[in-house]
């Protein structure tokens, strides 16, 4: 039998590159994997919502699965439009795999939802631990004002002052913001020893790091910290020098140094043709196929989703990125967090170079929300 | 015999489907001053934006002296020597007036605007306002200046009285036939005054839906009481 | 004089049957337009009612660029306060059945109309246009920061309607949702043909051509257009509250630029100033960008691109207004 | 007799330019006033004060007893004060029938009616033709106006202003365009408006004048320089020199 | 004291951007009366010819600049003549419909032949670091900017308002037949003013790349922004635009430091205060 999964993602529009990923993701664990799971084949059917829209997004899936009749949803770039499928999952008796949204919530809103991405909480709380074992005491704390971007500045703000530094100035920037040398003033006013900020990838981040290079924040050693979205690869090209140095939370670097990590970046490349485009998206696009092929083994290609979900809690093997781990309450993906650093290989290319490990890191956004 | 200022043969025109100018001919002489009259509606404007390019044509001749200008764009005719002062005067209303004057110079040097505000000399008094601060007779005023300044061979003129003072339309009426005198310029004139245009023209055509449907000279329409009263529906002349 | 009473009658008769006729030719076409996508795309009816709802907020740009002649780029703001209205409503009052939220959909939507009204009338043109995407922003920044309300950018999730009427489910299929959406799409539709007729219509219409005359016929353009801006946010709110209730979460996008520009777009490309165009705007739109996308993912924003490129080169007054057009140029040749 | 109409010192300028230059006119029911002088004299500036669609520097405007100085222009409207525009202003999309129907309704106050239409309306439609008859424009009722000729979209803005049956008409060169033979409809809708009107009309056609004012004004450079009856202003040697010229010989002949 | 100084340096800085930016398309919509709203599509294509030719060809920086005017105008002209000459004088709403079809197509095309990531424009080294000037620092590229925008606000003001190109340019807008029947070849004259615009379009993405990083979504990501700065400084005019990105800019950099979680507030409510006050436009002609 044929078995269709629907991927729902941005595959054009500003945030094309993610979808881009996604579909990279996917295409290297079928190309590595084969396309049948015993005698099944697995055909994926994709779906693109340029930009958040629940309602978009929600249309979709709902012809994925009455006219396409797919048995699995999957992908999901934005947290709304995650949110807009799962009350439908239980009446279609398909799972949704979350490739990347990273809200905590999302899993909580139906036991149908299983995720491979990462919580913005999970990459933004071991930061704190790094920030406040350099001896700082003091933080500023820079965010998009929207939803992750809260997320990580109370994932930051918990951590560091639960180790008992204090975050002088929370910042929240709008997202379309195209100049950022007054926040830098704000940051240097501040007094804070060190910035932690969080913007979503792609161009405002070339912005700010640029505006923090030119206002010699840079130069003055003050150190900047975030989650790993602000030197996704694909960026980092563009970000060049500028970013030598800076220090990111992630649950994955595409230099990662594993042998499962070079087999996926070799068939991932191929995938998406361009190298330098390569980022986070698609491990979490590959893991998520990896867990629906799991689905599919367990249920023998039946139709039944609480079966497959079933079938995965408490799952173990190894990423790309690492060990990795299905959280049997939650459903949510336990992984380690890496401390990277952007560094220049010796082909004069920019990479994000994994400095030390926080192993076996769950979701803390859940408990906070508890 | 050297080719006449403006020759038309069969022209008809349109907006869109609707025709309103059907087979009309004439020519002029150089230095003649004619006549278009008719009722409202009846497609004197019509008549001269078929001329000047801005209506569409849909069969017939232009001549403009030697050259078929039907076929060339409104500028293009400008360019060739025709001239066209719009009923509705169409003043650039962001441009001062110094500038209005200036686009219909055609590359004449700037010294020429003198000869405008020798004709109108409330223009030079307003010649830094606004086309859109204008009255209403400066506009018509300005409009005229504006074109006559591009030394057209054949002015096309509609309704240049409309709106201005009765001094100033014996001011204006007295200059236009000097400058058809001089023989360089041949002007077609619609007019409403009826009265002024006879005084002026030396000949006539009546427009009547979209043709001609009267020709000849002042002196044989005064004469003609019942075209008078058909086509111009006015109880007679004095 | 007789004469003249004579022709006053037969003009008083001829655009009072033309009237009922074109009125229930629309109706007629809704429905059946409505019952072929029901039978043709069964599987599809999400898609179908989000047409429906963004038919709605169309339908409402129309109204005041149609027939007023107000460039907006900020009419998302009515269809997103329709649809938090309904949604804060479902979700943080547990006032859940559909009827009721619609309605307060439509007074929230109304409110949202009122206040971008007073602040859009006050430029005309090219600052208007700016004025409507200042209000656009500010609505959209507003529903991020009340998070506590709103969900900001994750969403508002947990809308859950009752059943219509107490029997019909909103399920995975979205029949219920399709159907009400149809009803509501014709009970708007009638309404608002009976307002653009009506002497109120043809003072908006006149405004548009010419406010300073309608001024000068003693006749208040502000408040006209205020409350053609009203009745406008309740049909945007409608929308949005249809929204709301058949897909259960609302996103800022709802209240976002891209919806405004993009229903205007729709609207633009069926044809302003008249409710077929409208409709057959958004149909045609939707349709073509859901076909191309699912054909091509990933390009499919250039073929939208070269569809309303071709439509301004080939149907300049829109899809509707040059049929229309061309209609009725043929009636007058063969006249 | 009270004036029904009375404006006092009234006085605008341009940047340095004085173009109204205190001008005081009283009106009386029923007065057939004319306004001439030459262009650019501040005759249309006088009429856009009047009705409010300029604001004065100084001076007051009173409409029946009632200072309207401070009200905007639609307000003086609805109080009767209606008038021209010297360059038409139309709805260019709309047909005269709905013109004339929408200025009726809106007389009425039922112009913010939301169901109906006006074709539904008995006595809307047949006032709307008929005015449209007296102006000759029934058979282009259902045109639309920016496929009529210019001189008939002048007929119809006169329509406009008969419609709002107004206590004070002002006239901005109403003839302007349109041909002789249809000016004589012009002055058939004046004769059948109402005695008790006030009418002031400018005009540049000194026949239309003769024949139809009872008192001319004349206006130059902004100042009122002649006021008194048709007979006595062709004889005014400053309205000759800066106005009639040689009309003058003709004008009192006729 | 010093802080004021600081924000009014960063203010200035960034409204010279924006107006680098925008000016183009104050040209297409005030004087040619198109609302072009494929402008940061054009500024794109002169940012995605000036980075290949650098980045690919090894050419400098200033010769890049002007690859990509020349390269952008080159594009350009052939959309004029079949797409762009079909709009002008027709409604606003019909060139909206036509102009972001236009966006659309750039993008997709630019999507599919560069790929979504961001491209750069390597500064010269003069450009690049940062200069000090007495009590903080500012990027060279910065001052830069400001000085490109002083000398094409000059230059085109002399344009438009002091040569007989420029009375020709504004007549047609007002009344093209009109024009045209004065002599006036309207569509040379559109011609060269499109040419114009889409040159200084292209000089204002290179020039602006720093700020606003060239990728296939900038076409419409900086479209609002465009649009605004423009209708508040009053279309078609040079100092009104100038006047506009210096206050926009100023109350941009001011709220961001002030209070950045209201940032987008403070800008949207400028601009409704500014608008509501001048209607026109800071410095708008008169219609
Ligand atoms: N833009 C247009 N579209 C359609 N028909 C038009 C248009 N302009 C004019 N017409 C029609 O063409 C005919 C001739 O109009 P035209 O303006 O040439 O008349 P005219 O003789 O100049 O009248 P007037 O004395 O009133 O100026 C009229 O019947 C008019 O209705
Ligand atoms: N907004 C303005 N700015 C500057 N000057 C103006 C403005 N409006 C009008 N004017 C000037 O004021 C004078 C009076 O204009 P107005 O229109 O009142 O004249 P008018 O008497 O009606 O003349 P006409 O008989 O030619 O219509 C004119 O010289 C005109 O140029
Ligand atoms: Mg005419
Ligand atoms: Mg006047």
């Amino acid at each position: 039998d044929t078995i269709k999964v629907g991927v729902i993602g941005p595959f054009s529009g500003p945030f094309a590159l993610q979808g881009k990923n996604f579909k990279a993701g996917i295409d290297a664990y079928m190309a590595l994997n084969g396309n049948s799971v015993g005698d099944d084949t697995v055909e994926i059917v994709y779906r693109d919502v340029p930009q958040a829209d629940p309602a978009q997004s929600k249309a979709l899936a709902q012809e994925l699965v009455v006219k396409e009749g797919v048995q699995y949803l999957a992908g999901f770039y934005f947290t709304p439009d995650a949110m807009a499928v799962t009350p439908l999952l239980k009446q279609a008796n398909v799972p949704m795999v979350v490739m990347n949204a990273a809200t905590s919530a999302i899993v909580t809103k139906s036991p149908l939802v299983v995720r491979t991405s990462f919580t913005t909480w999970q990459t933004s709380t071991p930061l704190a631990k790094v920030a406040f074992d350099k001896g700082i005491k003091k933080m500023i704390s820079v965010v998009s004002d929207y939803g992750p971007g809260i997320d990580a500045e109370n994932a930051f703000k918990t951590g560091f002052e639960g180790l008992g530094g204090s975050v002088v100035e929370t910042i929240r920037m709008p997202l379309a913001t195209n100049d950022f040398s007054p926040i830098m003033q704000r940051i240097k006013d501040s007094g804070a020893e060190g910035v932690f900020a969080f913007l979503p990838s792609g161009p405002t981040t070339l912005g700010f790091v640029k505006a923090y290079n030119e206002n010699g924040l840079k130069a003055a050693g003050t150190p900047l910290y975030g989650p790993g979205d602000f030197t996704q690869e694909s960026d980092l090209p563009a970000l060049g020098d500028m970013a030598l140095g800076m220090q990111t939370g992630f649950h994955y670097s595409v230099a990662h140094d594993s042998p499962e990590n070079k087999v996926f970046v070799e068939a991932a490349r191929k995938a998406i043709g361009n190298p330098a485009e390569l980022s986070f998206p698609a491990v979490g696009a590959y893991d998520g196929m990896y867990v629906i092929y799991k689905m599919i083994e367990a249920t023998g290609g039946e139709q039944d989703a609480a079966k497959a979900v079933e079938a995965v809690k408490g799952l173990s093997w190894t990423s790309p990125r690492g060990p990795v781990s299905i959280d049997p309450e939650s459903r949510h993906i336990t992984q380690n967090i890496y401390l990277r650093e952007v560094a220049k290989a010796d082909d004069g290319t920019y990479y994000n170079k994994e400095i030390q490990t926080f192993e076996n890191q769950k979701d803390p956004g859940l408990a906070a929300a508890k | 015999m050297p080719a006449a200022p403006l020759e038309i043969r069969n022209l008809s025109s349109g907006y869109g489907p609707t025709r309103v100018i059907e087979d009309v001919s004439f020519s002029v002489a150089a230095g003649s001053r004619l006549a278009v009259l008719g009722r409202n509606g009846m497609g004197k404007t019509s008549l001269f934006s078929t001329l000047a390019g801005q209506t569409k044509r849909y069969g017939g001749e232009i001549r403009l002296g030697e050259r078929d200008i039907a076929a060339l764009p409104s500028a293009a005719r400008a360019i060739a020597g025709l001239g066209y002062v719009p009923q509705t005067r169409d003043i650039f209303p962001t441009l001062t007036v110094e500038e209005n004057i200036f686009v219909g110079l055609k590359g004449r040097s700037k010294d020429a605007l003198e000869e405008a505000y020798a004709m109108f000399p409330r223009l030079k008094e307003r010649r830094r306002n606004l086309g859109s601060q204008l009255s209403g007779g400066e506009q018509q005023m300005l409009s005229t200046a504006r074109t006559i300044l591009g030394q057209p061979t054949v002015l096309l003129l509609d309704e240049p009285l409309e709106g201005l003072a009765p001094v100033i339309c014996e001011e204006l009426m007295a200059a236009f036939s000097r400058l058809a005198q001089t023989g360089d310029m041949t002007i077609l004139l619609v007019e409403q005054r009826i009265q002024s245009a006879l005084d002026f023209a030396d000949h006539v055509i009546i427009m009547e839906r979209g043709r001609i449907a009267w020709r000849g000279t002042p002196v044989e329409l005064s004469a003609d009481k019942q075209a008078v009263e058909e086509l111009l529906g006015v109880g007679g002349l004095h | 004089m007789a004469v003249l009473m004579n022709e006053t009658n037969v003009a008083g008769a001829v655009p009072r049957r033309k009237m009922e006729i074109g009125g229930l030719v629309g109706v007629a076409a809704i429905i059946v337009v409505a019952i072929i996508g029901y039978f043709l795309f069964p599987s599809n009816l999400a898609l179908l009612t989000r047409i429906i709802s963004t038919a709605l907020l169309v339908l409402s740009i129309d109204l005041v660029t149609g027939y007023c002649g107000i460039a907006t780029l900020g009419h998302a703001a009515l269809f997103g306060a329709g649809a938090y209205g309904a949604g804060i409503a479902a979700a943080h009052f547990g006032i859940t059945e559909p009827l009721t939220m619609t309605l307060i959909g439509a007074a929230a939507g109304a409110v949202a109309g009122l206040v971008s009204g007073a602040i859009v009338l006050r430029a005309h043109g090219l600052s208007q246009l700016v004025l409507s995407i200042a209000v656009i922003h500010l609505f959209h920044e507003a529903a991020n920061k009340a998070s506590g309300w709103t969900g900001g950018s994750d969403g508002l999730a947990d809308i859950m309607p009752d059943a219509l009427l107490g029997v019909f489910e909103f399920d995975l299929w979205g029949q219920t949702a399709y159907i009400y959406g149809v009803v509501l799409l014709l009970v708007v539709f009638v309404l608002l043909r009976m307002l653009v007729r009506s002497p109120f219509g043809m003072l908006c219409r006149g405004i548009k051509e010419d406010p300073i005359r309608v001024h000068a016929m003693g006749a208040s353009v502000n408040s006209t257009l205020l409350k053609m801006y009203v009745i406008s946010g309740m049909v945007a709110g409608v929308g949005g509250a249809l929204n709301a209730i058949s897909t259960q979460v609302v996103g800022l996008d709802s209240l976002s630029f891209t919806l405004s520009a993009e229903a205007l777009v729709m609207l633009v490309l069926g044809g302003t100033g008249s409710l077929f165009g409208a409709l057959i705007g958004t149909v045609t739109f939707m349709w073509f960008e859901d076909l191309v996308s699912a054909a091509n993912p990933f390009h499919w924003l250039t073929m939208v691109g070269a569809l309303l490129i071709a439509v301004v080169l080939f149907a300049p007054r829109g899809l509707y207004g040059t049929a229309q057009h061309l209609f009725s140029r043929r009636k007058e040749r063969s006249a | 007799m009270s004036a029904i109409f009375e404006v006092q010192q009234l006085r605008r300028n341009f940047g340095g330019l004085v173009v109204t230059n205190d001008v005081s006119i009283s009106m009386a029911k029923g007065d057939r006033i004319a306004l001439i002088g030459p262009n650019g004299a501040g005759k249309t500036t006088f009429v856009n004060l009047v009705t409010g669609n300029l604001k004065p520097s100084s001076g007051s405007v009173k409409l029946a007893g009632e200072d309207v100085t401070a009200l905007n222009s639609m307000q003086r409207v609805r109080r009767g004060l209606v008038r021209s525009f010297q360059v038409t202003r139309l709805f260019y999309d709309m047909t005269p029938e709905e013109h004339v129907s929408l200025a009726v309704l809106q007389r009425e106050g039922k112009s913010g009616r939301m169901f109906g239409s006006h074709a539904g309306m008995p006595e809307v439609m047949e006032e709307t033709y008929d005015i449209l008859g007296t102006l000759g424009l029934t058979a282009l009722a259902r045109s639309r106006v920016s496929e009529i000729a210019y001189g008939q979209q002048r007929l119809l803005e006169i329509a406009l202003a008969l419609a709002l049956k107004p206590k004070v008409l002002l006239l901005d060169e109403p003839a302007a365009g349109v041909p002789q033979s249809d000016t004589g409809r012009i002055e058939q809708a004046l004769e059948k408006l109402p005695a008790d009107l006030a009418v002031l009309m400018i005009e540049h056609d000194m026949d239309l004048v003769f024949r139809f004012a009872k008192r001319v004004v004349v206006l130059a450079a902004g100042t009122v320089i002649f006021d008194g009856s048709p007979s006595d202003v062709t004889n005014d040697a400053r309205v000759r020199e800066a106005y009639l010229g040689s009309y003058a010989n003709a004008g009192s002949a006729a | 004291m010093q802080t004021m100084f600081s924000i009014a340096i960063d203010a200035l800085a960034y409204g010279m951007v924006l107006f680098v930016i925008s000016i183009g398309l104050s040209v297409t919509m005030g004087l040619m009366r198109v609302v072009n709203l494929a402008h940061g599509a054009f500024a794109m294509i002169g940012g995605y010819f000036a980075s290949y030719a650098a980045q690919h060809f090894g050419i400098g920086y200033v010769g890049a600049i002007f690859v990509a005017v020349i390269g952008t105008v080159i594009i350009a002209i052939p959309l004029e003549r079949l797409l762009y000459r079909r709009i002008y004088g027709s409604p606003q709403l019909t060139q909206v419909l036509m102009t972001i079809g236009i966006t659309f197509c750039v993008i997709g095309i630019a999507n599919y032949a560069f790929g979504p990531t961001l491209k750069t424009i390597p500064l010269p080294d003069q450009l690049k670091g940062s200069v000090d000037i007495g009590f903080r620092s500012i990027g060279a590229h910065r001052i830069f900017a400001i000085v490109c925008g002083l000398a094409v606000a000059g230059a085109l003001w002399f344009l438009i308002e002091r040569t007989a190109f420029g009375v020709k340019l504004r007549a047609s807008v007002d009344n093209a037949a009109m024009a045209a029947a004065l002599g006036v070849r309207t569509e040379v004259v559109y011609a060269i003013s499109f040419a114009v615009a889409i040159g200084l379009a292209a000089f204002g993405g290179v020039v602006g790349a720093e700020l606003m990083p060239v990728e296939p979504y900038y076409a419409l990501r900086y479209m609002v922004t465009f649009l605004v700065v423009v209708s508040v400084g009053g279309a078609g005019s040079i100092p009104g635009a100038l006047a506009a990105c210096l206050l926009l800019g100023g109350i941009d950099t001011t709220g961001r430091y002030l209070a950045p979680e209201y940032g987008e507030f403070f800008f949207y409510l400028a601009v409704i205060v500014v608008v509501t006050l001048f209607p026109r436009g800071l410095a708008g002609r008169l219609k």
